[in-house]
């Protein structure tokens, strides 16, 4: 699945790619990206928590930064597994400097999707994958622009020679079910004060 | 009680089950896995449909639990707001409709789904309600994206609320899809009044879509400049496109003729 | 023999049980005894290499009694499956293993097994493996598999699994010589069977008896205990498998045997407690097989009466990931594409490619859908070249009456000589003419345009061929009580065998139709057997009932002329009495199955007529040399050649100007199959092919992306139609040339509804658009750009 | 840990069933599993093939679109319970046995409980009234077409 898109970031091109490079950065930019671990150089294995409304699911993969052209373009290899299906795409980023000063940034992805979403979740997925790059670019400008100081990522403190760890104190906390413990509990007719303490959409049409 | 107290901290870990005929089936395809379900299909008074006020009047209320076909059968519900059975007739099969609730529809936000895009062609609202209170968000702001509604991860729908059809205005509905009763490649609503004509559309963009086309000599046109038809393995974006054109000539027409009658 | 049931509409006695939620499919047995479920890992990828597999965390959980990967498979179980029908040209055949072993090949490829307290424990199992994948490139699609940028198995050069070219005179010669030439190449898309009921299979070790009971929703219940046998190294005597009621099977489950119809075996052995499992359809849509996909290039060449002189034609079959049926699809269609027509001179070549998707078995038509495509497209554009009517141009092509048996002279998918025994092209055209209202159509198209409504019409011919061999048998035993219990080998998935046999049975032994009951794919009542397929029961197992009933006629007469003091030619059996004609004197069936089991102990009133001291000759022994105690008949029928059923369908579509969406008016088929034992089951059978026709011509197929991941594997994106989708009513007429190559005279009636569907609405589609149809099925958004590409 | 069970009392086809049941179970299960009524059959698990359609309080609804849990207290009618009390088939049963509308029979349970609700809401459908009632259901076998004259076939029985 071939998709494409442009986002234009207030922030000049070199803090745009700066940015890019900074695992910090990522683990609070990337939708749903719990934890990262570097790899390697510009490569990281992560925790991502993604998808819309009901159909989410905890993927591990890894993340790989190459072809680096400082402030012109980079390639962002994806690949993660998760209950729900997995994923892998190439993303080829390009950055240009807007004449207001911004940087407009354009993605053209290529993307395979497998596993039972790739089958039965077709009708959503490209405005999904879409709209999480969108989600991406606004929160690298929203992270360049106001550096967080409370939802900072945090710097796992690691033994020496052991790889850097970051994670999102502002991600969900704990891992979320494995398919296993799913749906431990069920109540049934429950009042409307405590329906009122329920999360997520409700779902009412069909298949 | 204790529980599901228990479950209020775990956000996107709980569901809840109304008609279910979305969830259960991402259940078993383990797309979803949620750690709680709630079904409150035994919360009571959740289940009316009322025409308020006395028909023939301001606008049609219904409840969370209102089944597709009890609103599609509800003579008075059509009386005074016709698009709503016009639309209903379209959703999926009478089986599914006995089961799903038009409710349950509106804010699984499905950008192919009839009833959020009716929801907002009209105008109406929904009411939800938290811990908090309740409060009512207008169609306008209901929808943030493919599948997702603006309701916090703590709030249940209670009802929706569209208006009724003002005097010497006119609704139609229309829609194609590969086979009856399949998701819709492409459907139209056409809403005209005294002073205003106002088209919605499916499956064409990432949310349930208005345009106010009052005035234009090429309404098609006008919503084709803000709509996102795309490609799909039943489709492609410029045959969804031509749909467009089709489908609102006739909705139109037909909208124009309820005017007069 | 008294009202004779043979060729009138009986009511189906599997009804009853039916209707009632009384059947008992695969998914049912056991239930409410202990049984443990089983769920499969699953490839995700198209193709990769696994560089490990960790099962760790599955040991822990709760409810699970088993998992296996390649690695704990040993013996026959470690090595590749089947490849079940091999050829010559098949030079590069390859089948997956139980367990994938190294790599897999396509999406949906079995990788772990995982046995479970229930279903939704076991696929929490499968859901915490975890796997590690090189990824390989996916060969996806024909165009990819010929180019062979990349290769499915590195050891199959260039993907090609089989080249295989046949030729009956020198076509290309008489195309160069030839006054019209025309070329065509046309696409057939992927489909598949989808039965409503996926495949299952459930397994119990008895080690009291050391026996192992499989019940499998299967084609072939002898086929499968074959497996069974051979991969579980015991011995055939040690393993019976039962096919209840099935689904519905449409060819996909005539492949055999499928990983889980091992590996569930395998773990009721080693763990001692019953195994099931049942397909869910997602795992349908990915892991059993599919068919269709082809690409085709014509050249023909013709007179000035459209008269065929050389046809050439070059096709590519996708068989997907591996070959375990062989070569039988393209074979079929490189043979069956003939039809009704004798060319001058034909030559076909194909090739067999690999690609990382679903293999491909035959599914109801199997390479005749395709076959019929090409043909009839070419009679079509060949018409068209020469403004000729269509139905002309055939009627020059066809086959004569006098002319059978007619020899094409090829190799048929049976090894055979693809000569047809009989038919009457010329007539069937004319019934079908009459049928649809061919020479009225054009006013009605004039009319319909007038008011801007777009009609077509069209036609399409077949021939096929039933009933292939080797052999099926039959058992007849007419029991004590009167009653008649048959058993045949092969499997039933709705076709009403129990009806139509007991027709047959209750004719030829002049028996009350109540009185027979008829089983069939059990192996513990009939051990030799083939199974369901190529439309071939009522031809195979329907003449070996009759011959085999027959047998256990002939010796009632035996036994009741003895009884009787009468000449066996004086007697008749009417409704189980044997009687001496003209008189009273008169003996039961029941009472002569008695007379045929000398006894020395009495168990009722009616057996002490069998004691010692009541019956036989003291001066011979009770049972005489070369015979048998008990009134039974026992047969096989072993035809030297398939038998070609035949039939022409033809459909006018209205397309709609704006929307491109296609409306069926009216569908026409003319049908031979010979003498029909039941045409409310036959024209069932017939209702059934168009319908799943009208899916695979303008709503079913499978859309592989280039990585290979089925997008559409649901039955929310496999548009199989609804009954808003399907002609509102199907005008049938019979036409019965009964086959000189068995007793009853009858042909096989199952597949052939499905076979003219992609060429007829081609046809009709075309005439009502004036633009080429030439690949198939087709959506109105395809049509809608070809409208916009025929325009520009 | 083990999954937590509920006790849910199922009443279906006059007879309860009281059944012990994990909360993800789905009603197809219980009816097929735990209450051992193989007649409901299920074809996709998604909603769409209608083979496990059954009539809960009297309408027709997907039973593979439904957790157990919640048809506790619902009535349940599945098609061993659509036979009249003596034994005989109903009007709908014999209508599909007269006009062969069945082949394999994997669909006919969900065609059978569908069919009988809506002639209840309409006892004399049009040839058209009979296709829409059909119209959610899946079948490979017959091409519909003898299903459509079982609909009329026992409106008239019916009568």
């Amino acid at each position: 699945m071939r998709f494409t898109g442009q986002n234009m970031l207030q922030a000049p091109v070199e803090q745009v790619w700066d940015a890019l490079l900074d695992p910090a950065v990522l683990v609070r930019t990337i939708p749903g990206c719990e934890r990262l671990e570097e790899t390697g150089e510009n490569s990281y294995a992560m925790t991502v928590t993604a998808g819309v409304a009901a159909i989410k699911g905890t993927y591990s993969g890894a993340c790989s930064l190459s072809d680096l052209r400082p402030h012109q373009s980079l390639v962002m290899k994806l690949d993660g597994a998760g209950a729900p299906g997995t994923i892998g795409a190439t993303v080829n980023v390009s950055f240009s400097a807007a004449s207001d000063g911004g940087t407009s940034v354009s993605y053209d992805a290529d993307a395979v999707v497998g596993g039972m979403v790739g089958g039965v979740g077709q009708r959503m997925l490209s405005s999904v994958s879409k709209r999480m790059a969108g989600e991406f670019f606004s929160n690298v400008e929203r992270a360049i622009l106001s550096p967080p100081s409370a939802a900072a990522a945090v710097e796992v403190e690691s033994e020496p020679g052991m790889p850097k760890v970051y994670v999102d104190p502002a991600a969900v906390p704990g891992r979320v079910s494995s398919q296993s413990d799913f749906v431990k509990g069920i109540a049934v007719g429950a009042g409307l004060v405590l329906a009122g303490v329920v999360a997520g959409a409700l779902f009412g049409r069909r298949r | 009680m204790e529980t599901l107290a228990g479950n209020a901290g775990k956000g996107a870990g709980a569901k809840v089950l109304a008609g279910g005929q979305s969830l259960v089936p991402l259940l078993s395809m383990r797309l979803a896995a949620p750690d709680v379900i709630v079904d409150v299909n035994r919360v009571p008074g959740l289940d009316t449909i009322e025409v308020t006020p006395p028909w023939p009047g301001a606008g049609v209320r219904f409840g969370a639990l209102v089944r597709h076909s009890d609103l599609l059968a509800h003579e008075e519900a059509a009386a005074a707001q016709p698009l709503l059975r016009l639309a209903l007739s379209h959703v999926a099969h009478p089986t599914i409709r006995n089961r799903g609730t038009t409710v349950g529809s509106i804010v699984h936000a499905d950008a192919a789904a009839e009833m959020p895009m009716v929801l907002s062609l009209l105008g109406g609202s929904v009411e939800v309600a938290s811990v908090r209170g309740t409060r009512t968000i207008p169609a306008d702001e209901l929808y943030a994206g493919p599948l997702e509604s603006t309701l916090a991860s703590d709030e249940l729908a209670l009802s929706a609320f569209v208006p009724a059809l003002a005097p010497g205005s006119g609704v139609a509905f229309e829609e194609i899809a590969r086979r009856h009763g399949d998701y819709a490649l492409v459907g139209v609503a056409a809403h005209i009044t005294p002073d205003a004509t106002r088209l919605g559309y499916l499956s064409v963009s990432d949310t349930p879509t208005v345009v106010d086309v009052t005035g234009s000599d090429d309404p098609a046109g006008a919503a084709l400049a803000v709509l996102e038809p795309v490609d799909d393995i039943h489709a492609t974006a410029d045959y969804r496109a031509h749909l467009v054109r089709v489908l609102t000539e006739r909705v139109l027409a037909r909208a124009e003729e309820m005017t007069h009658a | 023999m008294t009202t004779k049931l043979f060729g009138t509409k009986v009511k189906r006695v599997e009804d009853q049980r039916f209707v009632t939620g009384q059947g008992r499919y695969v998914d049912d047995v056991l239930v409410g005894q202990k049984v443990l479920h089983a769920a499969v890992l699953r490839s995700p990828h198209a193709h990769a290499k696994i560089t490990d597999i960790d099962v760790s965390d599955v040991l822990d959980v709760e409810g699970v009694h088993l998992v296996w990967t390649m690695d704990d498979l040993t013996g026959p179980m470690a090595e590749p499956l089947p490849l079940l029908i091999p050829h010559p040209a098949l030079t590069h055949g390859r089948t997956q293993y139980a367990l994938a072993d190294g790599e897999v090949n396509y999406v949906g490829e079995a990788i772990a097994f995982v046995v479970a307290e229930d279903r939704y424990l076991a696929e929490d199992a499968v859901s915490k493996i975890r796997v590690s994948y090189d990824f390989l490139p996916a060969v996806v699609g024909i165009p990819a598999a010929r180019a062979a940028k990349n290769t499915v198995h590195e050891d199959v050069p260039d993907n090609i699994g089989a080249r295989l070219e046949q030729e009956n005179g020198d076509a290309r010669a008489a195309i160069a010589a030839a006054p019209h030439t025309l070329s065509l190449d046309l696409t057939i898309e992927r489909s598949a069977c989808t039965p409503m009921e996926g495949r299952g299979v459930v397994a119990r070790w008895d080690p009291d008896t050391s026996r192992l009971t499989v019940w499998s929703s299967t084609q072939t219940s002898t086929g499968v205990r074959g497996c069974v046998a051979a991969k579980l190294q015991l011995d055939l005597a040690q393993v019976d498998v039962i096919t209840p009621d099935v689904g519905g099977g449409f060819g996909v489950k005539i492949n055999h045997p499928w990983p889980e119809e091992l590996l569930v075996p395998l773990a009721a052995r080693t763990l001692g407690v019953p195994v099931k499992f049942t397909e869910d359809r997602r795992e349908h849509f990915i892991s059993s097989a599919h068919e269709r996909g082809q690409e085709h290039h014509v050249e023909v060449g013709f007179d000035d009466e459209g008269r065929v002189l050389g046809l050439d034609v070059e096709f590519w079959h996708d068989h997907g990931a591996y070959t375990p049926y062989g070569l039988i699809v393209p074979i079929i269609t490189s043979t069956q594409l003939l039809g009704p027509y004798k060319p001058a001179s034909y030559r076909v070549v194909f090739e067999s490619l690999y690609t990382n998707t679903v293999m491909v078995t035959p599914y109801r038509g199997a390479g005749r859908p395709q076959g019929c495509f090409v043909m009839e497209r070419t009679m079509d554009a060949i018409a068209a070249a020469l403004g000729k009517d269509r139905t002309e141009v055939r009627s020059v092509n066809f086959i004569q009456p006098d002319e059978f048996p007619y020899d094409q002279g090829l190799i048929f998918q049976d090894g055979r000589e693809l000569e047809y025994d009989s038919g009457d092209y010329p007539a069937s055209l004319e019934k079908l003419k009459a049928l649809v209202g061919w020479d009225e159509f054009p006013a009605m198209k004039a009319a319909a345009a007038t008011e801007g409504r777009r009609l077509g019409l069209g036609l399409a011919c077949y021939v096929e061929g039933t009933g292939v061999g080797p052999y099926e048998g039959a058992h007849v035993h007419i029991e004590t009580s009167g009653r008649v219990k048959v058993a045949t080998g092969l499997t039933t998935q709705g076709q009403g065998h129990q009806t139509a046999f007991a027709q047959i049975v209750a004719d030829t032994l002049g028996v009350r139709f109540e009185d027979v009951e008829i089983t069939t794919g059990d192996t513990r009542k009939m051990p030799y057997a083939v199974g369901t397929f190529a439309s071939r029961a009522a031809v195979m197992s329907g003449s070996a009932i009759h011959l085999a009933a027959l047998r256990a006629k002939e010796k009632a007469l035996r036994i009741a002329a003895d009884a009787l003091e009468a000449d066996e030619a004086d007697l008749e059996i009417n409704d189980g009495v044997v009687s001496v004609r003209g008189t009273d004197s008169s003996i039961d069936l029941g009472t002569v199955s008695v007379l045929s089991n000398p006894l020395r102990y009495a168990f009722d009133e009616a057996s002490k007529a069998a004691t010692q001291f009541s019956v036989g000759d003291p001066g011979k022994p009770p049972v005489a040399p070369g015979d048998e105690p008990g009134l039974e008949g026992k047969d096989f029928y072993s035809p030297e050649r398939a038998t070609f059923a035949s039939g022409m369908h033809a459909v006018i579509v209205e397309t709609d100007p704006d929307t491109a969406e296609v409306k069926i008016l009216k569908y026409a088929v003319v049908h031979d199959c010979g003498h029909l034992i039941n045409p409310m089951i036959v024209e069932g059978q017939i209702h059934g092919g168009v319908a799943q026709g009208v899916g695979g011509a303008l709503y079913e197929r499978m859309a592989y992306d280039e990585s290979g991941q089925l997008l559409n594997a649901s039955f929310m994106d496999f548009l199989m139609p609804y009954v808003t989708e399907v002609p509102t009513s199907i005008e049938i007429d019979h036409l019965e040339t009964p086959s000189p190559l068995n007793p009853l005279g009858i042909k096989g009636a199952g597949e052939a509804g499905v076979i003219p569907s992609a060429a007829v609405f081609a046809a009709a589609i075309e005439d009502a658009e004036g633009l080429p149809i030439v690949a198939m099925p087709i959506s109105p958004s395809e049509l809608f750009h070809l409208r916009q590409e025929h325009q520009s | 840990m083990p999954e937590e069970l509920h006790e849910v009392r199922l009443e279906v086809n006059g007879a309860t069933h009281v059944v012990e049941v994990p909360g993800r179970r789905l009603l197809s299960d219980a009816l097929r599993h735990d209450c051992g009524l193989t007649g409901t059959h299920v074809g996709c698990e998604h909603g769409v093939c209608g083979a496990c359609t059954v009539l809960v309080d009297g309408r027709p609804m997907r039973s593979c679109l439904m957790l157990a849990v919640s048809a506790e207290g619902s009535s349940i009618t599945t098609v061993e319970g659509l036979t009249e009390p003596d034994g005989s088939l109903s009007p709908v049963q014999q209508a599909f046995r007269d006009c062969h509308g069945l082949q394999c029979g994997f669909c006919t349970p969900g065609f059978l409980t569908t069919i009988t609700a809506g002639l209840e809401e309409n006892p004399d459908p049009t040839e058209d009234e009979a296709r829409e009632m059909i119209a959610g259901n899946l079948c490979r076998c017959t091409g519909y077409q003898n299903i459509v004259k079982s609909v009329l076939r026992a409106a008239e029985l019916g009568r």
